[in-house]
């Protein structure tokens, strides 16, 4: 059982590892706690299922197009919200207000649209399968996304310490004055960011939709929840620290179930993150530095 | 229609559009010295599951039950506030949500809350002039806090916390004021609504009240007691108010919300703004 | 703010009376969550209303007087509920009040009714104490406590069954007054309970709870939960190798259930009043219609919604109504109890509530459930 | 009544400040120059409390001021200005400067809930004097103004009146004349000799060597860190390490 309870850590951690990755980049580079990112991952699921149902649209093009549907709203946040109040020099509260705004925008328009109800994707559309392994089971999907967010991590993090775009972008992250006043344009990677995000966003949506039941447009709001513990957890800003958060709060959930009981599961949860800005605000795997990618 | 069965009709509201003022105060309360909190729907849970508890299981005074019910989230209050003052901005909101979680959580688990069956059939004791006593008594208290060295202490926390340490404010105990007053508050507040709605469950309390409860404050502005309590009537009344629109109700919410914060950053009730058109008022009359 | 606060007032008050209603019609008021996650209720129940209402004004209404349904948005909330409930009272006056969707909607809505003496009528609220708020709370929605000790019977006449585990979803009112309907029903029967395991709404990885069923070896897996996360946990345990069977309680009672869970579902056993494979004539006819004017498949709690009705109307037809609104909301009370009706849901009938601190209670649903189990893709009845 | 001993602070590898010492007696003007990046403005944080040292001793009137938090400092007597002013921006001129008295409001929480007597007639006598202040750095007319409004040169006025507003024995003034016209130096240059009149004690950081040199008793250079020379202004300008330090170095005022 209890490798089993690993494997399982593992495969509930990972997703919120994914669903975390976008949420600590916004929060990295433009210093906003995103709220509508739980907004942006039920977008993403839901154009993804569009796309495989009403447009019969094969699965390995419905991917990037719902990954873009998601980037571009993100973007469309970006340029619409965001935006303004940078130009503002708003303090920190206004982008989380706005964003709550625009999550429920988003919540009550695809309630309207789509109706309440929770769908799922054709279920023939992956084999279900999952492979054992002496007494540990493997859903081959949970192994997918596991591998997929790992592989997503190592991304950024070599796109932000090995390229000229991850250079300029720690720069900005560090101080975007300051940056640009080196001639790099602040403003566009503000805008690639918002974009990226969100594809990532959107792409935890359609990842989580394939593998359980659960797209409604509420399925944003408790996912977010664990996103924030997550990349409080893992220092906010820091992208290898919210997949490392993720994957700690799946370990931690998955073993107060198995040790304590799973009645005080949440309590668990949002009291690390307590006990975390307490002691660490820097979070559990980060330096000293808390904005740094 | 006449008045008696206008307000057989909107009691409910208008008693709402009072705690829900009382609350945004609340959170105004800490707003106001530079606090970003999100822990005074926990704080409200605390204080209407305590008065609740003392009229339902102990069947003391309504008054009393009150009074519990301001107490026991300041001291709850006091105690999480030592630790997590020393956070601020975006750390703050974070650790104050978390809070809010745990209350609710334990609040799911607990015997005496009734688990997440909540507590029902709680008496109906707050009637209208209960809700106006505290609300004059909130602003009271906020004005009479305004005016004073308190008042000024808070604002200058808000503006530059360092200079106003080296003013000679001690500003860990100034900020916890705010958070302890302002955790009364909503527990006050808390206590009234349990006894017009008559049930209570831990989901009243998560973080969509949080967030209600600060989107009232923003949308009313922080300028002035005025700005919160015009936030909180607003946002009760919209979904009555936009009842027509059905499926998109909330979609117009969400929509109000963004506008407000991008074309009106000071809040609705914004006397920075009133005093300018005071005075191009004034500079014509002159003229 | 005073200019802006009356006028918003005024708005308020001139939002009263927006469908225009002839002399005959019955105006019975409908709240609902429409909007918010419990609408995934709410809009099945308002469809099953809308279908009945249909029916029966096409049939003439009662004695000739239309049935207008005045529909409210109450959205799960507490305070909404209040706010319908008074507006569809005081300023709709309205016969009765079908609704709210949730349980503790209804809590916070039913003694409003209550004290302007109208019917509230709860289709879809099973929490026990609901009916305690008093004589005008009446509910079709047949308790837990009544249809777990039942399936519970069948189940272990089918299945043989000595040790249980349990998962259910601790943060809902709905999954756990049915986890302490069914422990309480275990504990008669002498079932052991090697493992209760809980999770919280919107959940959706259930695997560390199941992992820890499995080590116990249950002979079955009580599962008192909403069809959202049901679907979720079978093809979760099926995955991780559980090959026992599931008791579920009323939330899996929709085809749903079946269409999400596909194979994983077989086995899983269920009571309810209703069920879609019931060859009742009544039935059959209101899975058509439903599906003929929604274009989707009904479910329990639309059936719930669509019975509710036709047994208003049974008790209609009894009085006579006088116009005088006070008088009338009376009448329909004193004759709802009485009613009994054969409907999509079965044979139905009204059972008093036992006293409550020495009050009376009011009225609820006696109904015979039926236990059934998946067999091959569909719900068949035990037998 | 100051005295700085040994003091060191490190900011993570780099050193600060190095073995400072230097002493400001009562009723002195007392000023501290240097090349930028010296680590002038770190004394004034050290003194004020914003952090503590990482060595050696720091005393006002004989007591340590070790481990004392900020606030409290300020209400021993200790009040300074900012060089990148820092005040209440969205506040008048004249709420900025009551709040300099926050800790010489003599009332009660009650008092200020039941508006006492007590309570008004403190609020009264310190409206009166936040006036009288602002008059004296020539600000009185604007008294109702916000403070983010002000020109620089008057919000660095605006700056000593509150300071001033706390009653303190030692000002700490950080580049009070940075950024001013000749008028306004001048002003200021008036108003420093005026409070020494009144037997405050001043203790400086300034770049102008003009004004250095035309208002201090005594001025000490800090270089790198380090007090490289201590004396009367007339002693320091022709002391060959300070010429050393300041070579190349362009004046800044």
């Amino acid at each position: 059982m209890f490798a089993q309870q690993i494997v399982n850590a593992i495969s509930l951690g990972s997703v919120y590892a994914l669903f975390a990755l976008g949420f600590t980049l916004v929060f990295g580079i433009l210093g906003v706690i995103n709220l509508s990112h739980g907004g942006i991952f039920m977008v993403g699921a839901y154009a993804a299922l569009l796309l495989l149902t009403r447009f019969e649209i094969p699965f390995w093009a419905a991917l990037p197009l719902a990954m873009l549907a998601a980037g571009l709203l993100g973007l469309a946040i970006d340029l619409l919200i965001l935006k303004q109040l940078r130009k503002r020099g708003a303090p920190h509260l206004m982008p989380m207000i706005a964003t709550i705004g625009a999550a429920i925008l988003m919540t009550s328009l695809s309630q309207g649209l789509f109706g309440s109800e929770t769908r799922r994707f054709p279920l023939d559309l992956f084999d279900q399968e999952s492979f054992s392994w002496g007494p540990v089971t493997i859903p081959v999907l949970q192994a997918g996304i596991t591998a997929l967010s790992v592989l997503l991590m190592l991304l950024m993090v070599w796109v932000l310490k090995r390229t000229r775009i991850g250079q300029a972008l720690r720069a900005v992250a560090e101080s975007p004055k300051a940056a640009s006043l080196l001639g790099i344009p602040v403003e566009r990677l503000f805008h690639l960011t918002s974009f990226v995000a969100a594809a990532l966003g959107g792409a935890a949506g359609i990842l989580i939709g394939l593998s359980f039941d659960a797209i409604s447009p509420f399925m944003g709001q408790p996912m977010l929840h664990k996103g924030i513990a997550a990349i409080i957890l893992g220092g906010l800003g820091d992208v290898r620290g919210a997949v490392l958060g993720g994957l700690f709060l799946g370990a931690a959930e998955v073993f107060a179930v198995t040790v304590l009981s799973s009645e005080y599961r949440d309590a668990l949860s949002f009291g690390l993150l307590f006990l975390v800005l307490l002691w660490r605000p820097q979070g559990l795997f980060g330096a000293s530095a808390t904005r740094s990618a | 229609m006449d008045w008696s069965s206008w307000w057989d009709t909107y009691s409910t509201l208008v008693l709402s559009i009072g705690v829900y003022g009382m609350l945004a105060l609340s959170i105004y309360l800490t707003l106001s010295c530079g606090l970003l909190s999100l822990a005074n729907a926990a704080f409200m849970g605390i204080g209407a599951y305590m008065s609740a508890i003392a009229t339902l299981q102990f069947e003391w005074p309504f008054a009393f039950a009150l009074f519990l019910g301001t107490v026991l989230p300041a001291a709850v209050a006091f105690l999480i506030g030592i630790p997590v003052l020393r956070l601020s901005g975006v750390y703050l909101a974070m650790a104050t949500l978390g809070f809010g979680e745990v209350v609710r959580v334990v609040l799911l688990n607990l015997d005496i809350t009734g688990g997440p069956l909540g507590l029902n059939g709680i008496p109906p004791l707050t009637t209208w002039w209960h809700v106006v006593l505290a609300l004059a008594l909130t602003v009271a208290l906020l004005q009479a806090l305004r005016r004073s060295r308190i008042g000024r202490a808070f604002e200058a926390i808000r503006e530059d916390e360092t200079a106003a340490r080296l003013m000679g404010i001690a500003t860990d105990r100034i900020k916890l004021l705010a958070f302890v007053l302002g955790a009364a508050i909503a527990g006050l507040a808390g206590g009234l609504n349990a006894h017009y709605t008559f049930t209570l469950s831990p989901g009243n309390f998560g973080f969509e009240s949080a967030v209600d409860i600060l989107t009232m404050a923003v949308l009313g502005g922080i300028q002035g007691v005025a700005g919160p309590l015009l936030g909180g009537a607003i946002l009760t009344l919209l979904p009555e108010l936009l009842r027509g629109l059905q499926e998109f109700r909330m979609a117009a919410n969400g929509l109000i919300l963004i506008a407000v914060v991008l074309f009106m950053p000071q809040g609705l009730w914004d006397p920075a703004r009133f005093r300018r058109w005071r005075r191009s008022r004034g500079t014509r009359a002159e003229a | 703010m005073r200019t802006f606060l009356t006028s918003a007032l005024l708005a308020l008050s001139g939002f009263c009376c927006l469908s225009v209603a002839s002399a005959g019609d019955i105006r019975i008021g409908l709240a609902e969550a429409l909007t918010g996650p419990a609408s995934q209720y709410g809009v099945p129940i308002r469809n099953g209303f809308l279908l009945a209402q249909e029916e029966l004004n096409a049939k003439g209404g009662i004695n000739g007087n239309r049935i207008v349904l005045v529909e409210e948005d109450e959205r799960g909330k507490k305070e909404e509920a209040i706010n319908v409930y008074k507006k569809l009272i005081y300023q709709d006056k309205v016969l009765m009040i079908f609704g709210p969707t949730l349980s503790n909607s209804m809590f916070a809505a039913g003694p409003i009714a209550e004290a302007a003496h109208v019917v509230a009528f709860g289709t879809s609220n099973t929490a026990s104490g609901i009916t305690d708020i008093g004589p005008y709370v009446f509910r079709s929605s047949p308790m837990e406590a009544d249809v777990v000790p039942v399936t519970l019977k069948a189940a272990i006449k089918r299945l043989g069954l000595h040790k249980v585990g349990i998962i259910y979803g601790n943060d809902d009112a709905f999954t756990k007054s049915g986890y302490d309907v069914f422990r309480q029903a275990l504990e008669a029967q002498h079932i052991r309970v090697v493992d209760t395991e809980t999770y919280s709404k919107g959940d959706v990885d259930f695997k560390a709870q199941l992992t820890k069923l499995k080590a116990e070896a249950p002979d079955a897996i009580v599962c008192p939960c909403l069809a959202e996360e049901g679907a979720n946990i079978l093809i979760q345990a099926r995955a991780l190798g559980i090959t026992v069977p599931f008791i579920g309680g009323n939330g899996f009672n929709t085809p749903k259930l079946l269409e999400n869970a596909k194979t994983a579902a077989e086995g899983t056993i269920v009571g309810s009043p209703w069920f879609d494979g019931n060859p009742s004539p009544e039935n059959q006819r209101f899975i058509a219609a439903y599906r003929k004017k929604f274009g989707s498949d009904p479910n329990q709690f639309s059936a719930q919604g669509y019975d509710a009705l036709f047994i208003v109307a049974e008790a209609l037809r009894k009085i006579h109504l006088t116009g005088q609104l006070a008088q009338d909301r009376q009448a329909l009370r004193d004759a709802l109890p009485a009613i009994q009706y054969a409907g999509a849901t079965g044979r139905f009938a009204f059972r008093p509530a036992p006293l409550h601190n020495g009050k009376p209670g009011g009225y609820d649903a006696d109904q015979t459930p039926f236990v059934y189990i998946v067999k091959n893709g569909k719900f068949a009845l035990l037998k | 009544m100051l005295k700085l001993e040994g003091l060191s602070r490190q900011f993570g590898g780099v050193r600060a400040l190095d073995d400072v010492t230097l002493t400001v007696h009562p009723e002195q003007v007392y000023g501290l120059i240097g090349p930028n990046g010296a680590g002038k403005t770190t004394v004034f944080n050290l003194v004020t409390g914003l952090f503590p040292p990482t060595g050696g001793l720091l005393e006002f009137d004989g007591r340590s001021l070790q481990g004392v938090p900020p606030h409290r400092i300020a209400q021993r007597g200790i009040a300074r200005t900012f060089q990148n002013i820092r005040l209440f921006q969205e506040m008048t001129l004249i709420d900025n400067v009551i709040v300099g008295m926050h800790a010489h409001l003599p009332y009660h929480f009650w008092d200020l809930l039941l508006r006492t007597p007590a309570f008004r007639e403190a609020e009264r006598r310190a409206r009166a004097r936040a006036l009288q202040l602002l008059h004296r750095v020539g600000l009185g007319t604007l008294c109702e103004e916000l403070a983010g409004n002000l020109s620089y040169g008057n919000q660095r006025k605006l700056e000593i009146a509150r300071a001033l507003a706390s009653r303190p024995r030692l000002l700490l003034l950080d580049e009070p004349v940075a950024g001013m016209n000749a008028t306004e130096k001048n002003e200021i240059m008036a108003l420093i000799r005026s409070l020494r009149q009144d037997r405050l004690t001043v203790f400086m950081i300034e770049h102008d060597m003009r004004f250095v040199m035309g208002l201090c008793d005594t001025v000490a250079v800090l270089n790198f860190g380090r007090i490289i020379a201590e004396g009367k202004p007339a002693e320091i300008q022709a002391n060959p390490a300070v010429i050393e330090a300041y070579l190349g170095q362009e004046e800044p005022a």
